[in-house]
């Protein structure tokens, strides 16, 4: 069934940062980059989230400390139950020739499980650009250096790496290099600007979006972006290019919790 | 075929709620099959519905506890507006009130509009502590919501009845005098609970929601032929219905026009096309021609 | 554990209607695992009840019109007496009368037997034809039946409530205050058609029936709850239970005892057995000892 | 799912005798002999009947006109519909060394499916007795004939064949030869017989029996035979030697319309 849910303890808590952790389950959760899942705070509510890493036994996601529900997830211990249904949505169909990553701020645990992947699946290149706010910001800098042949950090405040922001480096990456895919995840302006970068180069790519989600599975009409009805937490987050050029609502609108559109 | 005046291409109808809060998805159901589409519920300010979990799933269905959620008339009447550029298509908007006053006023802004029907959801399961029993249990409120929207609308409007009425055929008969043109058959039942025992909590924010889905399509036959037999306005029957064959039961027990809701979760919106595609294999297998033949040709034992 | 005062290896019951017109069957039922046993709903006359078709199947459950068919009151207490030999189990003895003064006939008839608890079914669906609505749904009589019997009985008083109940608290709590010992909650769900649409014809000979399966499990569960929060008496909770899972959460929920019908029909009567290991193992795993510390453990969001 | 229906048009109607008719429908139906259908006619009810026969497309049963159910199906026509929802209950166990069938009145449609399906198995030797009050009574004479190595008649009136039951015979048979195994299919008194012949002669049997059935699938209790509860529908009708012997209800008692216990 497509709600079936997992309620288990909390098993591993890992601070990324001043307002970022990474939660950790034991449970199986068969998924894909790109996939997230909605996690339940019994008495407070649910939220999606996406997946950043899986294996045999357990499974984990990288969340921010931004309002009611992720205060009230920061303030939870090892062993205290939450509910967990998914995973949802589309994922990153994986290519293995030349591939950048382009990543923002806390969208990257998607860019960390795919890099992972196709790192398994014998990508033949494998490029990921870095970017946040500060160096604090970033993360999983180790693995991304690990994982990856390549791997670009940029900061605006220039405290780690380029000063600038990652689609500045992706810009200069393609001058010198050839690629045969991207990937995209960040702030959907940060995506907004890539997607540009890559239509340019006329490279294929990939971007993951986020919108106001309450049901995660198509009913609830919350995600649905306009013209066409795409429905993101089914048919996405992540799109692909074609798709992607329809949406009018990408970087310029989306809808609140009341189902009301408002501007980006 | 026709339904409360519209041509319609076919009987299949988006139920109120489902996707239903934005033109693009109304257009996309459209396009997917169906004849007719029915706006999320629509009241006069914007309403953030319950928080999440708001829905749950059971052996032979679904439980939600959306809440009404909605952008508000004025905003949901800018979608139905955008939905009318680029297709063709028959347009239920929805709308939910606190009070009789309430659904005049939203009765009034749909009327200027440029909406085909007009739905009252007077029978949402899920507002209870907020707004009391559902109106679709008290016969009283029923005839006062009706009539007085009745008087302050040019057209037609559904009036959704609750399958927790006891008395179905006094409800619908008043209805029907009260002024109602159609009658949607039926809401969510209410309630069900769905637990998660490791946690001891019931999964719903909520705790508690409204029914759904095949296992309640054996109440909506039985409402819907109870409700068909003593009034004379077409019926909109809606609940569990996902395959030709239960779009073909219902039309025998006497709806005119179909409401699909459930099985989009379950399907996804190929079921209308599928839905459609299986009910005209039925009517070629068994010899009838227009689905108007099918209208409450049930014969009870 | 205890259930008004028999001790209960399990709390697994048969619930009414389900192979209960023979010692016989009784027997094997408690052979093959449950704790207690309910008798098929006994009246004064002997009742043929409805002809055939009496069950039909749909996604998620069982409609069914059997409309208490019964051999009457003397014949099935001779049942009783004759099930005592040769077993150890508690005995419910569920009896069905046309008005209170019936159901005291009924009472002293089953007081004069040995049976362990008194059952009284107000909330069978299927005989409006002829019982005109279910007791169960009309306060003044729950309380005049209940009251009555009260006064002439010395065994534990079980009423047996409806799901079409618009204000469960209401009446669980008028149905202890008449004097009920226990509630058990819930009978079938009225009522539901299954339509044949190659025959145009409803599948059941009534037409309609009572419906009950795993689908009407979330309904019990809120009814249940909602009961166990007012109420002090204890409730067999029944409707929809297949899997010690389904069990737990209705003890959860605020079940004493749990009636097992319909699964029989999905699962034979090993699932008897399979929901009691399930049970055990659930509760191994989460840390119970006992049966009891499982009821009403259900916290709300 | 146990109920499943097929609502189907009579295809054909036979004339067995002045009291007796073959049914046929096109329809699919996967049943061995013993099982039964519990048949429909609308507005008026739904009775159990054993399975004649089967093939890919088609199956058949022999009824009798006895009652206001039957006198019904009687009126009708080819074309009319009806609706069938089955098999149901236990088939006889096949055995494919020396076997005797042992049948009675209108109770031998499935010792006659069996003797087909028998045959098909290679059996090593088949012998049937066919019984009943006189030859007009008699069924399936010639299917008997083509389809046993030796099939004996017996009518009560001797109009055809031995004069006396099919039990009577049967005790002739058995002074002359060895068989594996007995199957009775007749009126319960004739089968106590043939049931207190075959343990004379310490032969393995299996014995067709009926009961009030309302459900067909083991919830009604309608045919539960006392003293162990055994579920006819659903555990019989056709029940071995070594359940027959704990059912002492049978040839004394059983239940009727509203189950109240009577003596046979
Ligand atoms: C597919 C998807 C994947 C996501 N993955 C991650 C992730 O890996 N890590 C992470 O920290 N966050 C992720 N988010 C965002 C996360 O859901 C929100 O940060 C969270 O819901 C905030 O809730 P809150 O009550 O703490 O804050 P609030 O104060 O309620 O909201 C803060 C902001 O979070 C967003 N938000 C709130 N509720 C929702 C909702 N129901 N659906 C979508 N966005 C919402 C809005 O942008 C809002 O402005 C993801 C969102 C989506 C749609
Ligand atoms: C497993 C099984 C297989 C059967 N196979 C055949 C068959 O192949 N051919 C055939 O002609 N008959 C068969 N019968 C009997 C058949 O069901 C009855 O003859 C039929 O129900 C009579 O119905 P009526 O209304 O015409 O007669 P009624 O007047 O109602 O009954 C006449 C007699 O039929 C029997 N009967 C009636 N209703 C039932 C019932 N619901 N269940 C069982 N017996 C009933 C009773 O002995 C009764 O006395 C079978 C019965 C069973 C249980
Ligand atoms: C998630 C969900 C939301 C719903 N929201 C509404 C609503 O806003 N207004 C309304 O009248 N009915 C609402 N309904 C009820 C449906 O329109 C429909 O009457 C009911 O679900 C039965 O049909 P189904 O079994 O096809 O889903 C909702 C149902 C679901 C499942
Ligand atoms: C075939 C059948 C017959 C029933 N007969 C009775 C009855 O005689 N008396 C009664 O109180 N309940 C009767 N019931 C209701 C059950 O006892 C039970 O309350 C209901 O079926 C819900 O439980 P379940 O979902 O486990 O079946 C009957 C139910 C079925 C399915
Ligand atoms: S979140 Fe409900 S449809 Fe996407
Ligand atoms: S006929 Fe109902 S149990 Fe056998």
């Amino acid at each position: 069934m497509k709600c079936d849910r997992q309620t288990l303890p909390i098993a591993a808590i890992r601070e990324e940062n001043a307002s970022l952790r990474t939660f950790t389950f034991h449970g199986n959760l068969s998924a894909s980059p790109g996939q997230f899942i909605m996690l339940t705070i019994f008495s407070e509510g649910e939220k999606p989230f996406s997946i950043l890493d899986v294996d045999e036994k357990s499974f984990s996601m990288t969340i921010k400390n931004i309002g009611p529900f992720t205060n009230k997830l920061f303030s939870m211990d090892v062993g205290d139950l939450v509910s967990i249904r998914g995973p949802y949505g589309r994922s990153f169909k994986r290519q293995t020739g030349n591939i950048l990553m382009v990543g923002g701020g806390f969208a990257t645990p998607p860019l960390r499980f795919l890099a992972k992947k196709l790192r398994e699946d014998d990508v033949k290149k494998l490029v990921n650009i870095n970017g946040a706010h500060s160096e604090e910001d970033l993360l999983y800098v180790e693995d991304f250096e690990i994982l990856c042949h390549q791997s670009h950090i940029a900061t605006d405040n220039g405290s780690l790496g380029y000063m600038g922001t990652s689609v500045d480096v992706m810009e200069q990456v393609l001058q010198n290099e050839k690629f045969d895919q991207v990937y995209i995840s960040g702030p959907e302006k940060m995506a907004k600007a890539a997607v540009a970068v890559a239509k340019k180069h006329q490279l294929p790519y990939e971007v993951n979006l986020e919108r106001y989600m309450k049901c995660g599975v198509g009913i609830c009409g919350s995600c649905v972006m306009d013209p066409t009805g795409f429905i993101l937490c089914m048919e996405g987050p992540i799109v692909d290019d074609q798709t992607l050029d329809k949406l009018e609502d990408f970087g310029t609108a989306h809808r609140g919790k009341t189902g009301a559109k408002t501007a980006l | 075929m026709r339904f409360l005046g519209k041509d319609i291409s076919t009987p299949l109808t988006l139920a109120s709620g489902i996707l239903g809060i934005s033109f693009s998805s109304l257009q996309r159901v459209i396009r997917d099959g169906a004849g007719m589409v029915t706006t999320k519920s629509l009241s006069i300010q914007p309403r953030i519905g319950h928080e999440g979990p708001v829905i749950a799933e059971f052996t032979g269905g679904l439980i939600n506890s959306v809440g009404l959620t909605n952008p508000g008339i004025a905003e949901g009447l800018e979608e139905v507006e955008k939905f009318r550029s680029g297709i063709d298509g028959v347009v239920i908007v929805s709308v939910f009130g606190a009070n009789a006053q309430e659904f005049v006023q939203l009765a009034k802004a749909v009327n200027d509009s440029s909406a085909d029907i007009l739905e009252l959801n007077l029978s949402c399961p899920n507002v209870e502590d907020e707004f009391k029993r559902p109106f679709a249990l008290m016969p009283e409120k029923i005839t006062e919501i009706v009539s007085a929207v009745k008087a302050v609308s040019s057209i037609p409007i559904l009036a959704k009845l609750s399958p927790n009425a006891n008395d179905i055929s006094a409800i619908a008969k008043l209805t029907q005098a009260a002024g109602a043109d159609g009658l949607t058959m039926i809401n969510t039942l209410g309630h069900g609970m769905v637990i998660d025992a490791v946690a001891k909590r019931p999964v719903l924010r909520n705790n508690f929601g409204g029914i759904s889905g095949p296992c309640i399509k054996p109440l909506a036959l039985k409402l819907i032929h109870d409700a068909y037999k003593v009034v004379d306005i077409p019926i909109l029957g809606t609940g569990g219905v996902s395959t030709g064959l239960d779009a073909i039961e219902m039309m025998m027990a006497g709806a005119s026009a179909i409401g699909v809701g459930s099985a989009v979760y379950d399907h996804g919106l190929d079921v209308f096309n599928s839905i459609r595609g299986e009910m005209e294999e039925f009517m070629d297998n068994h010899g009838y021609a227009n689905y108007s033949e099918l209208i409450g040709i049930l014969e009870e034992n």
